[in-house]
């Protein structure tokens, strides 16, 4: 059995619905080199700013992804912001970052469960989901779209939620907490699933730091690094302490993904507290002319937006560096040695999304 | 050890109501900000193109010779740039989604002839 | 503002040396990024993160006369960008770690950001 | 017509149907315990139709005419369980169908359905120690490896063979593909090895895999019921509590991997099996 068997993994497999395509070199079901390749759905998104206005360019921004979507188009608008040299209204800066937590939450849920099918999990998957639909809710109810909010323009939001409704909420979050520790408490402890989680995959400290990983990926191999420490949005009036995990390994991950929930969560509730009154948005006069490289924290990681502009409506260049770009490299490196068993959940712990490292 | 952990859990849900709904025999109820189709009122346009120049997609193509108005509903993002845009407010979004298209690039065409118009301002001048 | 970002212009050849620095400092490699500012003149930014603090190199090359040395060696990571900056602005990277030779990406147009901008890309 | 040939017919013709209605009210609590709402309990016959309609697609010459063989292997021991014969040649027969599904996938050439074979194969080795101590322990509490026997005995076999009964239970779940134990075939295809051993059938084919299915399900939980024949309502509440626990495990549970798989059930056979052989040995003697 010692042959070599070369396995197709993606770009469309079950449990990976991202086209990713790895081909894997087997031996005895361990796994001894992977090659990927991706590039199957090449969008040129960036090509686009150079026909479209850059304030309608954050409808662009804001569906790269599905799913970090909300983040996406903040850190572009803070980017335009900062070489517009704009000061957005306080509490457009909290409703971002309430909204960017939201969608941590339902992006680390969304994680969760996908997690539990590639490990075939299946009722833990569909229980995961459940509760990401009443977060979804939420979400709808404040921004008007599940996934893609649609809430962020140049100069603040484009919605407001009263805070009457902001306090029922995170109200209501509490009772979700519990729910959602119920499932996650099941990832933590089952041992059905740690024996598909522990000593997985292990990433050293060094290697995760020099190979680029980023986000969850970077945290749970023990470095605190998080980009909400910069301070954008409303961070520096709420700090936030990195959730680090010292193992490295796919359990690690999932440790600091259901913690970072938790952290999102009561991030929501303290931003709630201290929310201030006043407009949302501001007039926004003239065109961006100069750099930035803004970077904000997303669910899988530091996203980073350069955005150059030269003075005109068309922004001269936009380049996005998706965490799961980052997150590429390092992965390719543990995945030799493991068995064709942990490979989905293996590339599932970097929470990839192809979509958006392909633009 | 700590097997069977998720079985009060599963246990629950399985005496309990299910989570899911029947669609489309049971429809969700939309919440009042949803961001769902784009509905025009075109007595009320002006044909301006406005919306249509706002518009981050190119979903919709106004023709002010001809009086029409169209949008292309799979490119439709529904982002509401074009309700924001609208100088007569005559562009709404509702909150229940377009249904599913059967036709790649079927468009809804909205045309309101000219002379019905002509009657139209003097007939209902308060409601611009 | 939200964090400052310094940017250090290096040669060509100097280029290998600076990231050498940013490697023994523990940096971690953010990105690499190519802009066009003008006809034959392509700007790239190597971004790094120490500790949160963020600095940039940068090279400017033209993609007719000049070969950019890969830091794959140095950054295994970095073959990634390189294999990015080649496919979408044409410009030469010698010795990559994992040379996709032009297939990074599948696209209908070769070097699509080479070209002039406003142009239609298809 | 004798009695164990009616018997055997009845099961030919009545299994595929109990069988594709435990599927469905499988389905159908499975989706509850996931919060669902679940399909029709008929739902598993609505796809066996379905799939008989559609084209039969292969990807090598005569791949197809391995699953003939298994479900006709298939079929056939159970027969043989419910015609009262060898439970011997029963085991055997039914391990002639496991190979022949085993070839059938190993000819489909994938490397999915190679890899799922491997490692079907690796969960047969598993099982089949369980399975054998199963036959020789029923044996020693009866006299008789002739289910005809086997099943008029007046003792609760269970009260002897308590241990064989928790073996068997514990390789049920392999073979009846639950999770933690679906790793060569899962019953959804989100697995890496898509659906393993069946990626490579579709149509007509898959129809019969999924046959077959319904009538080892079948004949497995008729096995179960042998261990409670001398009460036959005790006989059918414990079918019935087995079925639902494998549903149970199957959502409570991650897939395991093979090692485990292998590992466990040996162990199991080991302990609970060789346990209680050895414990009838040294009651009844030899």
């Amino acid at each position: 059995m010692s042959k070599r068997t070369i396995i197709p993994f993606g770009p469309q497999h079950p449990v990976l619905p991202e086209p990713l395509h790895l081909d894997l070199v087997v031996e005895d079901e361990i796994v001894v080199e992977a090659v990927p390749s991706i590039g199957f759905i090449h969008r040129g998104l960036e090509k686009l700013v150079e026909k479209k206005d850059f304030n309608e360019f954050v409808y662009v921004a804001e569906r790269i992804c599905g799913i970090c979507s909300c983040i996406h188009g903040m850190t572009y608008c803070q980017g335009v912001e900062e070489i517009m040299n704009l000061q957005v209204p306080g509490r457009a800066k909290y409703l971002r970052t309430i909204w960017g937590e939201f969608s941590r939450i339902h992006s680390h849920l969304l994680w969760l469960g996908l997690a539990a099918d590639a490990f075939g999990f299946e009722s833990l998957f569909m229980h995961s989901w459940r509760i990401r639909e009443k977060i979804l809710d939420i979400i709808e109810e404040t921004t008007g779209g599940r996934v893609i909010f649609g809430t962020s323009k140049v100069g603040g939001v484009r919605r407001d939620v009263t805070n009457e409704r902001l306090k029922e909420i995170s109200v209501l979050l509490k009772t979700y907490a519990g729910e959602i520790k119920e499932v996650t408490d099941i990832f933590l402890n089952d041992n059905s699933v740690k024996h598909r989680l522990c000593g997985v995959g292990v990433l050293s400290k060094d290697d995760a730091l020099m190979l680029g990983a980023v986000g969850p990926m970077l945290r749970a191999s023990g470095v605190a690094q998080d980009m909400r420490k910069l301070g954008y949005a409303a961070y520096n009036d709420i700090p936030v302490e990195p959730i680090i995990d010292q193992s490295g390994d796919c359990y690690g991950r999932c440790v600091v993904r259901i913690k970072e929930v938790f952290q999102a969560i009561d991030i929501i509730q303290r931003a709630v507290d201290k929310i201030p009154d006043g407009p949302i948005d501001m007039k926004v006069t003239g065109f961006p002319n100069g750099e930035f490289f803004a970077r904000t924290e997303q669910p899988r990681g530091e996203v980073i937006y350069y955005i150059r502009g030269n003075g005109t409506k068309h922004l001269q260049r936009m380049r996005v560096r998706t965490p799961t770009f980052a997150n590429l490299p390092a992965i390719l490196k543990v995945i030799p040695g493991c068995s064709v068993a942990d490979i989905p959940i293996l590339l599932l712990t970097i929470d990839p999304c192809i979509s958006c490292t392909e633009r | 050890m700590s097997l069977f952990a998720f079985t009060k859990t599963v246990l629950g849900s399985m005496v309990s109501k299910p989570a899911t709904r029947m669609y489309p025999f049971e429809v969700r109820e939309a919440f009042p900000g949803t961001r769902g189709s784009i509905a025009i009122e075109i007595e009320k346009c002006i044909y301006c193109t406005l919306c249509a120049r706002k518009c981050p997609t190119s979903a919709i193509v106004v023709n002010k010779a001809a009086r029409s108005w169209e949008i292309d509903r799979l490119r439709c993002i529904s982002c509401r740039a074009c309700v924001e845009a609208c100088p007569k407010d005559c562009l709404s979004q509702l909150t229940s989604y377009s249904p599913a298209v059967a036709i790649k690039g079927g468009k809804d065409f909205f045309h309101h002839p000219a002379p019905k118009v002509a009657a139209a301002p003097g007939a209902a001048p308060a409601q611009g | 503002m939200i964090e400052s970002q310094p940017t250090e212009i290096v040669t060509l050849d100097r280029l290998k040396d600076a990231v050498r620095i940013k490697w023994a400092a523990h940096a971690r490699l953010v990105q690499i990024g190519c802009t066009k500012t003008a006809e034959d003149q392509y700007e790239i930014n190597y971004s790094f993160d120490e500790n949160l603090k963020f600095s940039n190199l940068r090279i400017v090359v033209n993609p007719a006369t000049d070969r950019v040395p890969s830091i794959s060696d140095i950054y295994w990571n970095a073959f990634f960008y390189e294999n990015e900056v080649h496919d979408l602005f044409g410009i030469t990277i010698e010795g990559m770690a994992i040379d996709f030779k032009g297939n990074f990406y599948r696209m209908a147009v070769k070097h699509p950001f080479a070209a002039p901008a406003g142009q239609k890309k298809s | 017509m004798s009695v164990r040939l009616i018997s055997a017919l009845s099961f030919v013709v009545f299994a595929p149907l109990i069988g594709g209605l435990i599927s469905g009210i499988d389905r159908r609590i499975t989706a509850r315990m996931q919060g669902r709402f679940g399909p029709p309990v008929l739902q598993p016959f609505y796809d066996v139709y379905k799939l008989l309609q559609k084209e039969n697609v292969i990807a090598r010459v005569r791949q197809n005419a391995y699953i003939d063989f298994y479900l006709l292997f298939v079929i056939f021991s159970g027969m043989l369980l419910f015609a009262g014969q060898d439970l011997l040649l029963f085991i055997f027969s039914l391990t002639l169908a496991s190979v022949f599904f085993i070839l059938a996938a190993f000819k489909g050439s994938s490397p999915y359905s190679l890899v799922g074979a491997q490692r079907e194969l690796l969960l047969v080795m598993g099982y089949e120690p369980m399975v054998l101590f199963a036959a020789v322990a029923f044996y020693m509490a009866t006299g008789s490896f002739w289910v005809s026997k086997i099943i008029v005995h007046p003792v609760l076999l269970i009260k002897l063979l308590p241990g064989i009964f928790l073996g068997f239970f514990y390789i049920l779940t392999i073979k009846l593909r639950k999770s933690p134990y679906d790793l060569s075939t899962s019953h959804h295809g989100h697995q890496e090895l898509v659906k393993g051993l069946t990626t490579e059938f579709a149509g007509p084919s898959l129809a019969m895999i999924e046959v077959a299915h319904w009538y080892e399900t079948v004949f497995l939980l008729a096995f179960v019921y042998l261990f409670f024949a001398a009460t036959p309502w005790l006989g059918a509440l414990a079918v019935v509590v087995c079925y639902f626990l494998e549903i149970l495990i199957d959502n409570v549970f991650a897939r395991a991997k093979w090692e485990v798989a292998v590992k466990s059930s040996w162990l199991v056979a080991a302990v609970l099996g060789f346990g209680n052989v050895a414990v009838l040995y040294l009651l009844k003697g030899f």
